[in-house]
């Protein structure tokens, strides 16, 4: 396959993309930069983690702005896969391709640890690959990870299986002491109506090789790489 | 603008002495102006010119076959690590702007030493911190405390470095001067070494980043001043604001420039700013350099050329480019969206000159400035405490009868208990690379393809195998105060031996002298011995002192702090099979202690300057535990060989809280996630020591003794490797249950881990709420 | 002329900022206090037709300065 | 009653998020920009007598709401 992942000005996870895909998982990656206006050809999009624009004003409020994003909004709108991770999921919430906002860490600190996540369902992409019932030990490193959106916004997320992930204990239990961050429904990632655009909070590009900790995070690029894969396999005939 | 006449009072407010004013006028054959006097006054402060401390460090071993670049050649060492790769890596204090605002002045602590690392053309790759703090019990200190750790979670974590280690003690001494030390490590192929230095007759001398404004006026003779509330009140016009966005870009377009060859010099704007980058660059090169500052982009209006001379506004750099390359300057500058200017020229006067609109305004020779300050050797005398320290026993001082109570005291200890309040704040994950997160007893970073700095071709170069560096930082500064000389040796086999539990083997190191006013003959002799001893032990570990940095003055009104030698080494792993953690893996394995249980030469057994007798008994006196460094060598050569053929699961070495602190940290330190650590259990037998004080016998810290835990099926082959290498190997327990039980003869130590853990785990926490 | 733009949480929004300065207030004794929230306050110092500039910043407000999602704002023109 | 507060960074400290929005609203397009400043906002409902509220919440700023060495504020009471 061939990526593009997005350098924003203070991305610093954009280096951790690429080396998961293309050193670990073997696949072609490209750096495309922030004022570049096309993708090139690609099969997906990571936005990465980091501090665009230092974080300043509000995540991902200035990078939303970049030229290359009406590139990816016009990916996303002819169906490519775009996966936004920590920074990145900010960012695609500020653009408005994903619902929702990401505020304040409910401990007003920034964590940087380990945490439980559990796929909640099992129809997009980026989950598929997840055996059912498996929990996820993954890292997360971000201030501004609590999620929030309007009540209706979250019934409509229920409603058409857009929770991607949720935060869990060990054993998979939905709890308050188990959410690292304030989370509404202790949400770690989200996908769109469609489910071609998906962002979560935790890092699996930091969980992808033993010698890191955790290959748990690998399962999320799998089963994205799965789907692309059948994607652009031709119909049978 | 006029501008003011130069008087004695003048000269003294700028703390030059009249014999230093003769000196300037001797230098210059007049007197100089205002701005020269300014610059004269950073450049011969402590921070730039370590005028009292240069011959103290003279006695630091500072070679070894893999050093590339050597203590004081240039902003930072740099150590051959084999295919052709090479580290580079240093610490820097930023105490002062610390306590008057800990937030940016830890902030831009972390910004000044990144700036180090990467202007010697190394890429950024990990960074550690040291601080200290008076008691949590005090609101004021829990808001430094607060401020500075958010501070560098701040800028580190923008930036996108991981801050893998650190150490964080809290004292009464530091109260009102906190300690902020800030250690970054890069890595960079040998041909990518850059330099600062002004080479090129004719070459152009451009100024790259943010617009220069007032902030962090003469923050250089700040940090050379006591820090009494006056001087506190006059900075706060001056604090210097951190901007880690900058940064970050500033970095990635230097290495970016740095990969064209365009540039012939590069030194980043540091203490003193726009002064010393230009004086010290000239005078490495042996040149002149020439700039004018009606070119300095400015961010406030009406800044006068002292102003701008001395601002230490941050994130900028000096380069100086290979004429005709301007454009390749100016391009790669856009791309990133950053101010630059060509501000100047390197000349062959020898002389530092500024001008003003051409207007002629500083005119020194900048060897003179860069290299001839004044150099002191303060009078020092052995501190009247230390007589009563010497005269301390144990007599009065009866043995414990509650050691379970003690232990769990001393893990909810603020000074040892976890730091993870600290740590979690920190991004200590980011570029993928790091192995052993903080909390085991070195933190070790891989170092992979994408850790380099890119080449002209836009790649990383050749494949090569990972490596893997280790890093710890530590000081016991109360063994330091009860004994500079033995407390320095301790600092650095304590850092050693933390890397040799993890596998490495030690490279070289970088200090951070925190002392007092070295005026005071007493503090001078604390600076003079501790010295003496950190440099026994660089040498016995074959360490040698890549750079560091001296902070003097670290007073508040109720006197100087305790002598914080702090001491980061820096170590190799070649195979990851051999990286080691703390803690203990399986049930059933065998617990083995290297070293002897108790150094019976040493009258207070190990408990003089002990957390315990801190703690417990409210005593900071007695001699501190002696060290040996040829054993403690061979123990560390011991502990790697063990490591090497495979018989260790787990290593830990013995500090603050002695063996039953040690041994608690094996059970209850494993984070798997979370709120959701491993404990796991220990049944440890000393019965065979039942004529010992139990208090000693526990919490007693006697140097060179690691915790070992090894499989049975393997403990023979255990046995037999370290007998052949000279080490004294004891069986003590096995690994397994859900308590921690010391046996000992006079009393047993019996615990539930979640009773340790909690304490250990929370302390800091619950004193912040 | 200047434009100050104030930037507060939604009340449905978890603040717990707020939250936190109003413990802080209580606990060094202030009495009274009903709830705290914490926003932005930004200063655009701008030149233009009044009108105009009133204009854009409605505009910067709604597509930059602030997220409806979670912000209201509020601003004068000085 | 409502304390209405402005914190914004004093004129020489640096604002490097004011800068950067500064640089945002210009890559949109704005003219005309002379500066940007970025500080916070609070709002605190309190209950009591006007005149202490009044010098309380002056104390509260000086003490725990901004900090003086980087920042000024001011408030209103409504
Ligand atoms: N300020 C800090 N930043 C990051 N890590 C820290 C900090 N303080 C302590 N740590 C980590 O916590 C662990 C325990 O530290 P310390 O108690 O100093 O251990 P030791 O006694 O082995 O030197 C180490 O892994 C250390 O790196
Ligand atoms: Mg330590």
């Amino acid at each position: 396959m061939n990526f593009a992942v997005l350098q924003f000005p203070a991305s610093n996870c954009d280096q951790d993309a690429v080396h998961v895909l293309k050193n670990v998982l073997g696949h072609s990656v490209r750096l495309v930069w922030h004022k570049d206006l096309s993708l090139g050809s690609v099969d997906g999009v990571v936005v990465p983690g980091g501090f665009s624009y230092g974080d300043h004003l509000r995540t991902g409020a200035i990078a939303r702005m970049s030229p290359i994003m009406q590139a990816v909004q016009q990916f996303a709108a002819n169906g490519g896969t775009v996966l936004g991770i920590c920074n990145g999921f900010q960012i695609l919430c500020e653009a408005g391709l994903l619902p929702g906002a990401l505020i304040r860490n409910r401990s007003l600190q920034f964590r940087c640890e380990h945490v439980y996540l559990k796929a909640a369902t099992r129809r997009s992409g980026f989950t598929r690959a997840i055996p059912s019932g498996q929990v996820l030990r993954v890292p997360i490193a971000h201030g501004e990870g609590c999620y929030f959106a309007d009540e209706s916004t979250l019934k409509t997320l229920q409603a058409k299986d857009q929770i991607l992930f949720q935060y869990t204990t060990a054993e998979g239990q939905i709890t308050d002491a188990a959410n690292p961050n304030g989370s509404l429904l202790n949400i770690a990632g989200i996908c769109n109506e469609r489910g071609n655009v998906a962002g979560l909070m935790p890092h699996p590009e930091r969980a992808s090789e033993g010698l890191m900790g955790s290959t748990d995070g690998r399962l999320v690029f799998e089963g994205w790489l799965q789907e692309l894969a059948e994607r652009k396999r031709p119909l049978a005939a | 603008m006029t501008e003011p006449a130069i008087t004695p009072e003048l000269v003294q407010k700028h703390g030059l002495t009249p014999e230093e004013f003769e000196r300037i006028k001797t230098i210059l054959g007049r007197s100089p102006n205002y701005t020269e006097l300014g610059i004269f006054s950073v450049m011969w402060s402590e921070h730039c010119s370590y005028k009292n401390t240069r011959p103290l460090l003279k006695g630091f071993p500072t070679k070894s076959e893999k050093i590339l670049v050597g203590a004081g050649e240039e902003n930072a060492g740099i150590i051959d690590i084999g295919d052709g790769l090479a580290i580079a890596f240093k610490i820097e204090s930023h105490n002062h702007p610390s306590a008057v605002e800990p937030f940016q002045g830890a902030a831009t602590g972390v910004g000044g030493i990144i700036r180090d690392i990467f202007t010697m053309g190394a890429r950024p790759i990990c960074a550690l911190n040291s601080l200290r703090f008076g008691d949590l019990t005090s609101a004021e200190v829990r808001r430094l405390f607060s401020g500075v750790v958010s501070g560098i979670a701040h800028y580190g974590n923008c930036f996108g470095i991981p801050t893998v280690a650190g150490e964080v003690y809290f004292d009464k001494s530091y109260e009102g001067n906190p300690l902020v030390n800030a250690f970054c490590l890069g890595v960079l192929r040998h041909e990518q070494i850059a330099r600062g230095a002004a080479h090129g007759i004719g070459n152009p001398v451009f100024y790259v980043g943010p617009a220069t404004g007032r902030d962090g006026l003469a923050g250089a003779a700040f940090a050379s001043q006591d820090l009494t509330d006056e001087s506190a009140d006059q900075q706060r016009g001056a604090v210097q604001v951190g901007d880690p966005f900058m940064e970050k870009l500033v970095m990635e377009a230097c290495l970016e420039l740095l990969a064209t060859g365009a540039v012939a010099g590069i030194q980043d704007m540091g203490a003193a700013g726009l002064t010393c980058s230009t004086c010290e660059t000239a005078a490495r090169a042996g040149t002149g350099i020439e700039i004018d500052l009606s070119k300095v982009p400015q961010r406030a209006p009406n800044m006068t050329p002292y102003e701008i001379m001395l601002s230490e506004s941050q994130e900028r750099m000096l380069i100086i480019v290979k004429k005709g390359r301007e454009v390749e300057v100016q391009t790669i500058f856009d791309k990133w969206d950053l101010p630059w200017a060509e501000v100047g020229f390197v000349t062959d006067t020898g002389q530092m000159v500024v001008k003003n609109h051409g207007r002629l305004i500083v005119d020194i020779p900048a060897r003179k400035l860069a290299d001839e300050a004044p150099i002191y050797h303060r009078e020092s005398r052995e501190p009247a405490y230390l007589e009563a320290v010497r005269r301390f026993t144990l007599q009065g001082i009866s043995d414990t009868t509650e050691p379970a109570q003690n232990l769990k005291a001393l893990l909810g200890w603020p000074s040892i208990a976890s730091k993870n309040w600290v740590y979690r704040q920190y991004d200590h994950m980011v570029r993928n690379g790091s192995v052993v997160y903080p909390g085991s007893d070195a933190a070790i970073v891989c170092i992979k393809e994408d850790s380099l700095p890119v080449l002209p071709d836009g790649t990383f170069g050749p494949k090569f195998k990972e490596k893997f560096i280790a890093m710890a930082v530590d000081c016991n500064a109360v063994y330091v105060y009860l004994d500079p000389y033995e407390g320095g040796k301790i600092a650095v086999a304590e850092c050693a031996r933390n890397l040799a539990c993890s596998g490495a083997v030690p490279l070289g190191t970088t200090d951070n002298l925190n002392f007092g006013n070295p005026h005071n003959p007493e503090i001078f002799y604390q600076l003079r011995k501790s010295v003496e001893g950190l440099a026994e032990g660089c040498r016995a570990f074959n360490a040698p002192v890549t750079g560091g940095n001296v902070s003097l003055y670290n007073q508040n009104p109720n006197g100087a702090i305790d002598p914080t030698p702090t001491v980061a080494m820096v170590g190799l792993i070649e195979n990851p099979a051999h990286i080691t953690t703390q803690w203990f893996k399986d049930e059933g394995d065998i617990i083995v202690l290297l070293g002897e249980i108790i150094d019976d030469r040493d009258t207070l057994l190990g408990l003089g300057g002990s957390a315990y007798l801190q703690l417990i008994h409210g005593l900071k006196t007695g001699n501190p535990p002696r060290i040996n460094l040829e054993n403690e060598k061979k123990l560390h050569d011991g502990v790697r060989a063990l490591i090497t053929a495979g018989v260790v699961k787990s290593a830990h070495d013995c500090s603050d809280g002695g063996l039953a602190v040690a041994l608690a940290e094996c059970c209850i330190s494993q984070q798997i996630a979370r709120e959701t650590p491993r404990l796991i259990g220990a049944t440890v037998d000393l019965t065979e020591f039942g004529s010992l004080r139990s208090d000693a016998l526990l919490f007693g810290e006697t140097q060179s003794r690691i915790i070992l835990s090894v499989s049975p099926t393997q403990l023979e082959a255990a046995r037999t490797d370290a007998l052949k290498l000279g080490l004294q190997f004891r069986e003590i327990g096995v690994v397994g249950g859900d308590r921690l039980t010391i046996r000992g003869s006079q009393s047993n130590l019996s615990a539930q881990l979640t009773e340790l853990h909690d304490p250990w785990w929370n302390a800091i926490a619950r004193a912040m709420q | 002329m200047k434009a100050k733009i104030t930037v507060s949480p939604k009340k449905a929004v978890l603040d717990p900022q707020g939250k936190t300065v109003q413990n802080a207030l209580e606990h060094m004794g202030y009495k009274g206090i009903r709830a705290v929230h914490v926003g932005k306050y930004l200063e655009i110092e701008v030149e233009g037709d009044r009108e105009i500039v009133r204009q854009q910043i409605d505009e910067a407000c709604r597509k930059l300065l602030t997220n409806p999602v979670i912000e209201d704002y509020q601003f004068t023109l000085e």
